[in-house]
């Protein structure tokens, strides 16, 4: 958070990171019972974080950015191994975080600490602040030695009020309740039980976002602050693009367990290079007089479910950049219609009854005034050539209630490589994770295609 | 997953539990002291007698092929014999089963009959005098011991009113039926009103908990819903107050009324236990009474099984009442 | 210019809670244009969504609309009261506080319509959402065939099939007319298969389309006035577009005004012409987009727009409002300015009264931009200025 | 344990409630009676005196035909060689020395209600007691660390649900018999009793020198009681170990018995305590059942009074009424003081249990 942002990415190189995660995966197991794993065929997985990875430089704050489900909260919360990660590595300063044991991690735990998002559940309501905050020290029975004219107690309770005090709450309110204070002064002793322990590395899970914006201000000013003076490495998770736009030095952009863009902070808000890092950034309303009716072309749909993520890029059921093949001519927005089609007709999501009744045919014969009607529902213009004379044969398919080979006819001329491979964020300091762009050697990513599926 | 789905998992979930029941009956015959070759001969019989009844009774197999056996019986009805009458103890079973059944029937439905109106009532006139009598009254009843309740009803009404017989069943509801299905109608007529006088009291004692219990929980889960969002938008859509409590909020009361009354259950066999003893009423609950006096553990064993058994079938039935309720349980 | 269709005066919402009366909304005031979208800002604890719910008259116990007027553009209303009570009419205007019981609730639907933040809880989890739209198709379906009965407790529905109805889920109210009518709204705020839909229930629905299908239900009877309490707070940013431009689009095409609450200072920008800014229960400054937040004068609309980092043009460091939201009960409150205490430009003048609007004079046009502060009407002097502890030390003073 | 906002949140709703005041006096009064009963009880609970058999309580006089020997001018009329017998209205009327009546035996009811709280007491609250540890410990265990342990618990949990309370209950006191233990009365030992009674001019009868500590039924209702705390417990603990305070408290390094002692188990005992009032309640209904049914091994209990005073229930109802009136005020009593927990604390649990 060093205000002059321009020397962030240029810091990043060089320097040993603070943490490196590489490939993390956490998948979820729907907790069965043995009755559901009698009945069930097979147990779905919610892949909530599927293979990502970052650095963490010394000093810096590096945003975590997404809507809600794309992660990123179990991301913050398995890199200190509040969960269990699935799979990956994730290495603090050399040592293995994933591989420690009881021991290790509770060293571990020293160093690396965590903010979390509600501060009305952060704090156990019957504890005083003084038990919280001198909790961390009991824990790992600090100070290990202290003045022989004060006890243990006296040592770790000063330090709770002076850790209060630089929190910007008065030493005096050491022995208050949490239900005493507003949501901003939780969040503050939240804060000041994270630092009891002197970590270098502190996640900040959505730290403001439960508070009114003047708190929000006065919480975001503080971490500032708290940066400048404990030299602290912050990974800050949000979904406000504002408030990451203004306290993170690089910021990843998550998207259905995906990270899908990466970069310095400036260079990502004001050159997105990502389809979606590009709407996400087009939605959000500014407080500005600008905004006034500003007409914004949102993504259509919603975030597809984790059980079950798409094919090959996870952003391409709602993109308004699928990549046609190469030898196919389309508009966009007519792509988009049939790519939709057949999404539908895969998942058997598409109920033919509602055509059929609106081409008023009971006994399903007429199949020129279901083509008419089904064309009339699921394309806006009409298409052309070849794509007209694919679409026509798919249509015949599907008026023969084969769902199948309507697919199949689509995919052999329509497939485009968003679905396919699955893009990785290159290398370099401000990647994107999208065809778009150039993609490292396809024989690299074929290999790990297949796990998608 | 869909209520079919839904239904065949509660029922394997049931098959489980029927089993761990008909487990810990066995295991309490295991544990329990004394030989119940005791309970059937005279003490100074001869070894030889006493051997031949032991291997009679399958009692000098090892443990776990007794099990197998007991377990292997149940599914074909074979509950064993009962040591005091040597005949099956599943007959003597089902012979007091349709007592209890009317009873415990007749019980559930004045309970729902008077309770579900009365908590609306006390939910939706606050602080009115109905209120405080419906309070009041849930409160006794769920503070009175049935079997108290059972004396007391027959010394008022029985004795000292001579109102209402002071015990006994002489016929059941099967007979009603029965004449009922062979045009006697007027015998019928007889029969039920005989059968109603002498439910009764019986059913006022077992049902006066389960009434209070349902006035309370309607009371307050009505109460907690009309504090929901979806309350205060259905009024904003112009709803009439009456749409919105019938059929929004009453509805959404009844599902955790249901779950506790299905969790219940259990009391209310219980306490059709003691109410039968109270009146001499000849069901299930006097059969496990009287085959607890004289040691008999086949019948108990049985009774027990047939007990559970029960219980869980009609949680299943619950479950299906409470799935068709609230959509939600059958998509998660 | 358009007409008014609300006017709101010096309304105040108290709640009578054991700690103490609790004033929620103290005396709000604002106009809603033909048309328009209005939009209301505060932080949590202003008194914004109370406002909400005062205006269309479902404000639950412990709480209650104290005093103040709604006025209400309506013709037909206006005609059958004028004589029955003169003083709930005023030229085309009717009070709707003033309203007998029956008509005030025969209002919500034709006349005003709430959407609320959170979808999930605002719909019953055990009906299908289908049916729950056409339930408000149906009520104004039976209003138009039979307009007496709209306003009696019942509307004709009667015990029997109360008791039907909570036993077995079936639509026996709703008529299949209004059902697909339902369909048809679903449709037009962009839900994809109404049909079939309209036969799921809510928690098969995703927040941004429950919301969606939370409008429809607002539009079902075609309200003159929708107040939207925080449509979007609880949906991300991608869907909160969707939203707001469905609620821009629907506004336009059905020429009803939107009461827009929020307190998200980028959606007001977005969606509205005119703003009030709330603060404590009260309006603290209102006016056009432009006035508010190009030339805010209320120090705490200034603490506001400085508080929010900006996307496009952040600045280096935050300048927030120090303290927190204060106390809205009755006794603690006093006769000074709710905002004093964390106020930077606070002066002794603002501890003497609790100030009036500026511009409360005959004849200024609404579109004024009106501040209720000292300092709209003379400069900050800093001879006069509180010093720094001030507050604290009448705390201290307070505890002993 | 008990924060200062729980404090003033009892102490706000007892204000503004008469019930619970009514609750929290009927329940000192009944524990109290159980603890001094020596003290306090006019005469031993056991001493029978036939010719005061079947006396009314204050206020009632009953009426009855009897069948006596005939007698003239002091001597028994004998016709034909046999005694002569004649009906004879007599009247029983109440006396101050036994306030609440006498039973079959001439025995004073007052004092067997008295000593009956003891009984009703005891197995309320140590069965309570019981069932909380077992319950606790397990539900909590369940809930915090889930997957197996908690699958074995639920279902165990389901199984203990399918057998109806009190018929489990029959089933295991017929497993184990009817054992009670005798702890000496400590008022009666130290000779306190004696010195007392002699001071306040209560009869010097002999009081029962031993508590009755019905063994096997305390036992027997905590195992059929366990499920309920178990299944509360599991609850809280299911939603505490999702707090984020929790998951602070296992950041910072915390083991898991620290965030069970720690965290989980100071939020969760509300509802518990909630649920261990009501369950007092159902104990004691249980327990009265129980010996009703002859079963409790006490030979002074008010459920064992009620069957009792069945065989006179045609003349003398009282008998059986009043010590049904004293189950049913302490259950009033409990459940007040029950509703009172759970409206100032508001912990919404579910089950209730009960006879």
């Amino acid at each position: 958070m060093t205000s002059d942002a321009e020397a962030a990415p240029d810091a990043a190189e060089g320097r040993e990171p603070v943490l490196s995660v590489r490939d993390l995966k956490k998948y979820y197991f729907e907790q069965d019972s043995f009755l559901d794993s009698l009945l069930r065929r097979e147990t779905q997985s919610v892949k909530a974080v599927d293979g990502i990875s970052f650095d963490i430089q010394k000093g810096e704050t590096l945003g975590l950015v997404g809507e809600s489900g794309c992660g990123k909260s179990t991301t913050g919360e398995t890199l200190l191994r509040l969960r269990e990660a699935t799979d990956g590595a994730i290495e603090f300063e050399g040592d293995d975080v994933l591989g420690m044991d009881r021991d290790e991690l509770k060293a571990f735990r020293r160093r690396a600490q965590i903010v979390f998002q509600d501060p009305f559940s952060s704090l156990d309501p019957r504890m005083t602040i003084g038990d919280i905050l001198v909790e961390p020290l009991k824990i790992h029975d600090l100070p290990a030695e202290v003045p022989s004219e004060q006890s243990k107690g006296e040592v770790r309770r000063e330090k709770a009020k002076d850790y209060l005090e630089r929190v910007g709450l008065s030493a005096g309110q050491i022995d208050r309740y949490p239900h005493e204070f507003s949501g901003g002064q939780r969040q503050r002793i939240g804060i000041a039980r994270a630092l009891m322990l002197e970590p270098e590395f502190i996640v900040l899970d959505e730290p403001v976002s439960a508070l009114d914006v003047s708190v929000q201000a006065q919480v975001l000013n503080l971490l500032d602050d708290l940066q400048d003076e404990f030299g602290l490495t912050y990974l800050f998770i949000a979904h406000d693009l504002s408030v990451v736009r203004h306290i993170c030095d690089r910021v990843a952009v998550m998207y259905l367990g995906n990270i899908v863009e990466l970069g310095p902070t400036d260079d990502l808000f004001d050159d997105p290079k990502h389809p979606y890092t590009q709407a996400l950034l087009d939605s959000v309303p500014r407080a500005a007089v600008e905004e006034q009716g500003r007409r914004v072309e949102p993504l259509p749909g919603d975030v597809p479910s984790p059980r079950n993520p798409p094919s090959g890029c996870r952003f391409r059921t709602r993109c308004p950049q699928v990549i046609p093949p190469k030898d196919v001519e389309i508009d966009q927005s007519t792509y988009r219609e049939v790519m939709d089609l057949r999404d539908r007709i895969e998942s058997n999501d598409l109920n033919l009854d509602t055509v059929w009744e609106r081409a008023d045919d009971e006994n399903r014969s007429d199949k020129p005034a279901f083509k008419r009607e089904f064309r009339a529902e699921f394309f806006a213009q009409g298409l052309s050539g070849e794509n007209e004379a694919t679409v026509e044969r798919a249509l015949d398919a599907l008026a023969e209630d084969d769902h199948d080979r309507a697919a199949e006819i689509l995919r052999e001329r329509f497939a485009s490589v968003c679905e396919q491979v699955r893009p990785v964020l290159q290398s370099g300091s401000h990647p994107a994770a999208c065809h778009l762009y150039e993609q490292p050697e396809r024989t690299e990513m074929a290999a790990e295609a297949p796990a998608d599926d | 997953m869909s209520l079919s789905r839904f239904l065949l998992k509660r029922s394997l979930h049931g098959l489980f539990v029927v089993w761990g029941v008909i487990t810990v009956v066995f295991g309490l015959r295991v544990i329990a002291p004394g030989d119940p070759a005791n309970v059937l001969l005279p003490p100074n019989v001869d070894p030889e007698v006493r051997q031949q009844v032991i291997r009679e009774l399958g009692l000098n197999e090892p443990l776990y092929v007794q099990y197998f056996e007991f377990v292997a019986g149940i599914p074909t009805g074979d509950l064993g014999l009962s040591l005091t009458t040597r005949t099956p103890v599943a007959a003597r079973v089902l012979a007091k089963l349709p007592a209890t059944l009317e009873l415990a029937v007749a019980a559930t439905v004045v309970a729902v009959i008077i309770a579900i109106p009365l908590g609306v009532i006390s939910a939706t006139r606050r602080h009115d005098p109905a209120d405080y009598g419906a309070t009041v009254f849930s409160l006794l009843g769920i503070s009175t011991p049935n079997f108290w309740l059972g004396v007391m009803l027959i010394i008022l009404f029985a004795v000292q009113l001579d109102m209402f017989p002071t015990s006994r069943r002489p016929v059941g509801f099967d007979t009603i039926v029965a004449q009922a299905l062979a045009l006697q109608f007027g015998s019928a007529w007889d029969a039920l009103t005989t059968w109603l006088w002498h439910i009764t009291l019986p059913a006022i004692t077992l049902g006066t908990y389960f009434t209070a219990l349902i006035t309370r929980l309607t009371r307050s889960g009505m109460l907690d819903e009309l504090g929901k969002t979806y309350v205060r938008a259905s009024r904003a859509k112009g709803l009439p107050e009456t749409l919105v409590r019938y059929k929004h909020v009453l509805r959404n009361t009844l599902i955790p009324v249901i779950t506790v009354v299905g969790l219940q259950l259990g009391t209310l066999i219980g306490g059709a236990v003691i109410t039968e003893a109270v009146f001499a009423w000849p069901g299930l609950g006097s059969l496990i009474i009287n085959s607890f006096n004289a040691r008999d553990w086949p019948v108990l064993q049985g009774s027990l099984i047939v007990v559970g058994a029960g219980f869980v079938v009609t949680n299943i039935l619950v479950d299906a009442f409470y799935a068709y309720l609230n959509p939600q349980v059958t998509y998660d | 210019m358009a007409d008014e269709i609300l006017k709101v005066r010096d309304l105040k919402t108290r709640f009578f809670t054991e700690e103490g009366q609790v004033n929620a909304v103290e005396g709000v005031s604002f106009d809603v244009r033909d048309g328009e979208i209005y939009g209301i800002v505060g932080e949590s604890g202003s008194g914004k969504s109370v406002t909400a719910l005062s205006l269309i008259d479902l404000v639950e116990s412990p709480g209650r609309v104290t005093s103040g007027e709604v006025w209400y553009r309506n013709t037909e209303l206006a005609e059958e009261f004028r004589d029955e009570n003169p003083e709930a009419v005023d030229g085309e205007f009717v009070d709707v506080r003033r309203l007998p019981k029956g008509v005030r609730r025969s209002l919500r639907g034709p006349s005003f319509s709430m959407i609320f933040q959170d979808p999930m809880s605002s719909f019953n989890p055990s009906l299908t959402v289908g049916e729950q739209i056409a339930e408000a198709v149906e009520v104004q379906r039976r209003a138009r065939a039979n307009p007496r009965r709209t306003r009696s407790r019942t509307q004709g529905y009667g015990l029997g099939k109360m008791l039907v109805d909570s036993l077995v889920p079936s639509k026996s109210y709703v008529q299949d007319a209004s059902m697909d009518r339902a369909v048809e709204l679903l449709e037009q705020v962009g839900i994809p298969d109404p049909v079939d839909r309209a036969d799921e229930y809510p928690h098969q629905f995703s927040g941004g389309m429950l919301q969606r299908a939370m409008i429809a239900q607002a539009l079902a009877g075609e309200p003159d006035v929708l107040v939207a309490d925080e449509p979007t707070t609880a949906l991300d940013v991608t869907i909160q577009a969707q939203i707001l431009n469905l609620l821009r689009d629907l506004q336009r095409d059905e020429g009803m005004s939107v009461v827009m609450i929020t307190h998200d200072l980028g959606v007001i920008a977005r969606m509205c012409d005119r703003v009030g800014v709330m603060y404590a229960g009260e309006i603290v400054e209102r006016g056009t987009l432009e006035d508010v937040f190009e030339n805010p004068v209320h120090p705490y609309t200034q603490g506001l727009l400085g508080s929010i980092p900006d996307l496009a043009d952040p600045a280096p460091r935050l300048q927030p409002i120090e303290g927190n939201v204060p106390s809205l009960i009755d006794s603690e409150m006093g006769d000074r300015c709710y905002f004093a205490d964390r106020c930077p430009k606070a002066m002794e003048d603002c501890l003497q009264r609790i100030p009036e609007f500026d511009a409360e004079k005959a004849g200024a046009s609404d579109d004024e931009h009106r501040v209720r502060c000292v300092l709209a009407e003379r400069q900050y002097d800093e001879s006069q200025a509180l010093h720094d502890g001030h507050f604290e030390e009448q705390e201290v003073a307070a505890d002993d | 344990m008990i924060s200062p906002r729980t404090l003033r949140n009892l102490k706000k709703e007892l204000s503004h409630s008469v019930l619970a005041k009514a609750g929290i006096v009927v329940v000192v009064f009944m524990v109290a009676m159980a603890i001094f009963a020596p003290l306090v009880a006019p005469y031993s609970p056991g001493q029978q005196n036939l010719d005061q058999a079947r006396e009314p309580p204050l206020g009632f006089t009953t009426k009855e035909t009897k069948e006596v020997t005939k007698t003239e001018n002091g001597s028994v009329v004998i016709e034909n060689g046999q005694v002569v017998t004649e009906n004879q209205t007599v009247y029983n009327n109440a006396t101050l020395a036994h306030p609440l009546g006498t039973d079959g035996n001439g025995r004073d009811i007052l004092s067997r209600v008295i000593y009956g709280a003891r009984t009703s007491m005891l197995v309320g609250l140590l069965g309570t007691a019981l069932a909380a540890l077992i319950g606790v410990t397990v539900g909590l265990s369940a809930g915090y660390y889930r997957g197996r342990v908690d699958d074995a618990l639920m279902r165990t949990a389901d199984i203990m649900l399918a057998f109806p309370s009190l018929i489990l209950a029959v089933a295991l006191v017929g497993v184990w018999g009817q054992a009670a233990f005798r702890i000496p009365d400590p008022f009666v030992a130290t000779g306190f009793t004696e010195w007392w009674r002699g001071l306040v001019g209560l009869s010097a009868g002999p009081m029962p020198g031993d508590i009755v500590l019905p063994g096997t039924v305390i036992v027997v209702v905590a195992l059929v009681n366990w499920v309920w705390f178990a299944r509360v417990s599991r609850g809280e603990a299911l939603s505490v170990r999702e707090e984020e305070y929790v998951k602070a408290a296992k950041a910072l390094g915390a083991n898991d018995s620290r965030v069970l002692g720690r965290h989980v188990l100071p939020n969760a005992i509300t509802p518990i305590l909630v649920l261990a009032t009501v369950q007092v309640a159902a104990i004691i209904l249980l327990e009265s059942a129980l010996s009703f049914l002859g079963l409790s091994g006490a030979s002074v209990s008010w459920g064992f009074d009620i069957a009792l005073g069945r065989q006179y229930q045609s003349t003398s109802w009282w008998i059986s009424a009043i010590p049904g009136i004293a189950i049913v005020l302490t259950v009033i009593g409990l459940n007040l003081v029950g509703d009172w927990l759970r409206d100032a604390l508001d912990p919404g649990i579910d089950g209730e249990g009960g006879v």
